[in-house]
């Protein structure tokens, strides 16, 4: 529920233009928003991928650097659970959300939109979700249906929070 | 590289071993007036410093504070913990910038100038990290209890309320979520379920035990979300969106969920529940012979405040109530205090807390029955500490 | 050499000049995780540092807090007020002794580590220069609240009862008086009354804000009375003495005794009435154009809480309650606030604090009255900040 | 009136030997208790606070980097208070204990009990408070009768000290 908030007025703050909000704002949600034109396949994103990506995440995503990004999918219950994109991650805008905001690791947000599309893809790929041939955009990202995509239960409700 | 072991206590010095009636530091002047205009510890005191954790980069990492060496409840800013996803950014105060938009009826953009001008508030709060003491849940791993518990301080933070920036703006009805975004290398976002951001006094600080906040905390500004993980108090605060539902950031799904033994995950698990911790005597320090100790250490709760610590010498078989130092604050740290008489057998000392909503820190045993040995965070059980004969004091499981 | 001026408030920078909305320090990887092991503030807070105040010597004098760029009320410990009257000893802490002996059935030398193993106490106190604001009796001087007012200073502090250490030694019937001696080359030493002293809680701290006291502060261990006048909280204590009656030291006679106007004078006035100043809007800083601001400050009494401090725009004409920020602790600092639209005009801003006992804080004039214009120390009158209509704030007296 | 304190054991800290605090102990009350043997005079003092003291405080005690000593008697109660030791220090064993604790300035407590006896009568001297020829010692010192002897009203009482 929305809580009431009493207004304000201190004449303070510079209200903000289009202009502005469109070039500062980086946040992708799950069901699609501001996620931006353009789009990659598996393809296009292996190259990337090969290129910026491998040397800290494995030739095959298997991990180095930086995090193994497949091979989980089924081991969340047994007792050597491996959390990765594909056995554990429940909705594949946010690959695209980090990889833009965080990634390459040493050189964040340096990659375009079709790149972004493209080496999501290819992560995607690598875990079997989505095919050699699709297309990864604004329309076709949040439609991937990720193996865990139930596999989380909110704890709002049971959280005790104190007032102040 | 790994944490250093922690200092063993100085074996007292007897009077015959005493300075001269007069030492030299008294037949000298000392060192001028305002030598150092911003003071520095005394060159005595270069181990209580932060250490580092081993991670995969220099930049992706957390430091830790040495709680065996601290005293009270606050914690000096140049000791307070680190956890970054992408190094510290350096934001100078004139080029900083909030913007808050999404379900909003004005978009807003605030300087620094901005907040500092608005109502302030202060209050004093813990902060820990969601994943401290993770190393603790399969087999004793810190040698200290900075390295097992060092994920954790405690500051008087000054800012201006969320509800304030968010009144400025104006919220729509149907937002129920607000992600905040950091300006560092990682952009870290978390969503945060308005309604309760409001309830626990959720704040816009930019100044920490008076001054402003350090780099490594956040500056200019940090969110700070009273008893909530770490995490979510982003830091170097550059964006505040308004939405219906959360982000599902990574740090959200792939990070700060709690893994249970079926493979279905905990998820918004945000407060912090009660803990607590001996701090002396505490592992790696050792006992200066039998006699007089007084057992000391910490306690907190992200669900107000602490009601009542137990310690028990005995691995957990009997429990005495320790001292509370007041005034006990919620969502602070609280000092407890218990007089000891070590005889110089083998002890296995606990601690115990209890908060104001009535929930009590449950033992490792009781945890990983609830958790199974995968959820990583929010490990909240009993520490044990073993005095051995030698007088030397170890972590295990008990 | 004297104080700088105090900073200018930074203009409010309009989005228009706002940085790239994907900044540099986005880009790219930040500084290390624990670049700084003990963290020290952002390089842009560089003017946040004590200044020191013009004196005969480079080793007896003072530094000031810089009040006007502190929030809240916890004073971070680089920048806690100095008074020092033979330099900054380094003393090594396992070189350090403390002699107990005089009217006692067992005279006692400690360690440090002696002195921590005993039970300890934290509590939050401000502790204030009985000097503070002399320089205010006959006009306007300081140009800046820390020229003022920086006299001021307030920690968590952590360390032993006096009670305890006393009562190890055993007082003799008859003593009614410590003397505590310090360690530096000053040897200052100070005659407490024993039954005040216990009543007030006297500690022997070792701790300041968590971590050890800073060498400036008394490192390794100063005497700490709440309330009472800074000068009396030894640091660097090397000895107790019980006697019957005062020393009647060159620090209790010759200076930190209060001149009449009769020629005769007040002597151990020790404990530090109720005061209060403005830190925001104060001297030397600059209104950004009319509209909204808080004021706010910092009130303190030694003698308990504060209950009340009302705030006046117009020289005293007028008076509003101010909001206090709880916790109010007792002899601790509480900061005030209270919103205020400028409407452009010059205008006279004054606090006024009232502490438990009912005593409220005097105006300079009826402090002159009952004190004459040559007592120096215990000035506590109304501070006035006077903001002309260019929005500059100004120290007058009005 | 001496409170009542608990008597505490905790087996911390090591009784003091009469030797130690003997080399410790440098505080003189105005009783004259801790004044050592020895004994000086103001032509002794003369030649040491000629070659020690005259720096700071002046070949006539009027005073330089360190503050003046000599000149205040009767000024208190005027529009220019001086306050020094002849107007307005109370007991002359604050000027041995003072001296002997604290002076010179640099080279604190270097001075011999003799020497401090000596300066502190020339001091005493100086302001016309003992004649030339008084011998100042452990006896003489707490008789002399300072000219503010009266001038302070003690606070104790008046204070108001809130307990814990
Ligand atoms: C220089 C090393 C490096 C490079 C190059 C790099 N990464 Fe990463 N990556 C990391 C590190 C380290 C992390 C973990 C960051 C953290 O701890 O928050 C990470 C995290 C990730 C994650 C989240 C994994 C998880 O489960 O937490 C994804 C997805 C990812 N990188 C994708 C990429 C892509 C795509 C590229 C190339 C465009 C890339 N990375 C290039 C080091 C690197
Ligand atoms: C290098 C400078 C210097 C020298 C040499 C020096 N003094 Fe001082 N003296 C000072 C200073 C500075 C003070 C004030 C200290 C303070 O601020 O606490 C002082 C204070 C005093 C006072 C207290 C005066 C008052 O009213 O506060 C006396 C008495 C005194 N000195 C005596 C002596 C004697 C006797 C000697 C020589 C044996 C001596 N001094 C040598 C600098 C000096
Ligand atoms: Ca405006
Ligand atoms: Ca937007
Ligand atoms: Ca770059
Ligand atoms: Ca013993
Ligand atoms: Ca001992
Ligand atoms: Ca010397
Ligand atoms: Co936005
Ligand atoms: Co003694």
């Amino acid at each position: 529920a929305t809580p009431q908030i009493p207004a304000r007025d201190y004449d303070v703050g510079t209200p903000a233009t289009d202009a502005q909000m469109k070039a500062w704002d980086i946040i992708v949600g799950p069901e699609g928003r501001n996620l931006p034109d353009g789009s990659g396949t598996p393809v296009a994103g292996k190259a990337i991928y090969d290129q910026q990506c491998a040397a800290c995440h494995g030739d095959a995503g298997q991990g180095g650097t930086g995090p193994r990004l497949v091979g989980g999918i089924g081991s969340l219950a047994t007792a050597k659970p491996i959390k990765d994109v594909g056995s554990y991650w429940p909705y594949a805008t946010t690959l695209f959300d980090y990889i833009r905001r965080a990634m390459p690791f040493s050189n964040p947000q340096s990659l375009t939109n079709d790149q972004v599309y493209a080496v999501s893809a290819y992560i995607l790929k690598m875990n079997g979700i989505i095919p050699d041939d699709a297309v990864m955009d604004r329309r076709t990202l949040p439609m991937v249906e990720m193996p865990n995509r139930n596999g989380f239960v909110s704890m709002i409700g049971a959280s005790v929070v104190t007032g102040k | 590289e790994g944490l250093a072991a922690g200092a063993v206590l100085v074996p007292s010095a007897r009077a015959t071993e005493a300075p001269p009636a007069i030492p030299s530091w008294m037949q000298a002047q000392g060192a001028d007036v305002n030598a150092h205009p911003y003071g520095q510890p005394a060159a005595f005191e270069a181990e209580v410093v932060r250490e580092r954790m081993k991670s995969r980069t220099l930049t992706a990492g957390a430091s830790f504070t040495p709680l065996q060496h601290l005293h009270g409840t606050i914690t000096p800013n140049g000791l307070f913990y680190e956890r970054d996803h992408g190094g510290v950014p350096t934001i100078g105060p004139a080029a900083y910038r909030l913007l808050v938009d999404g379900m909003v009826d004005r978009p807003m953009i605030f300087t620094l100038s901005d907040l500092k001008r608005l109502p302030a508030v202060s209050a004093r709060h813990f902060m820990e990290c969601s994943g401290n003491s993770g190393t603790e849940w399969t087999k004793p791993t810190g040698r200290t209890v900075q390295e097992t518990h060092g994920l954790l301080s405690c500051s008087e933070w000054t800012g201006t309320k969320l509800e304030i920036v968010l009144g400025i703006a104006g919220v729509k009805p149907g937002a129920g979520w607000c992600v905040a975004e950091g300006g560092d290398a990682a952009a870290l976002d978390r969503s945060i379920p308005l309604e309760h951001a409001l309830k626990i006094g959720a704040m816009l600080a930019y100044a920490q035990n008076g001054e402003a906040l350090r780099p490594e905390q956040g500056y200019p500004v940090r969110l700070v979300l009273p008893g909530f993980e770490g995490n979510t108090n982003i830091k170097w605060l550059r964006h505040l969106e308004l939405r219906r539902g959360p982000a599902m950031s990574k740090e959200e799904t792939a990070y700060y969920t709690e893994l249970l033994p079926d493979g279905k995950a905990e998820q918004f698990n945000f407060v912090m529940r009660a803990k607590s911790v001996i701090t002396y005597p505490s592992g790696s320090q050792k006992l200066d012979g039998t006699g007089f100790y007084e057992i000391s250490g910490l306690a907190w709760s992200g669900s107000g405040r602490i009601k009542a610590v137990d310690v028990s010498v005995d691995g957990g078989k009997t429990w005495q109530p320790a001292t509370l130092q007041g005034p006990i604050e919620p969502i602070c740290l609280t000092r407890f205090r218990l007089p000891w008489r070590w005889n110089g057998g083998s002890a296995v000392l606990q601690s115990r807390a209890v908060d104001e909503t009535g929930y009590v820190q449950p033992t490792l045993k009781s945890l990983v029955g609830q958790y199974g040995l995968h959820a990583h965070y929010h490990n909240n059980a009993i520490q044990s500490w073993q005095v051995e004969t030698s007088g030397d004091v170890i972590n295990v499981h008990a």
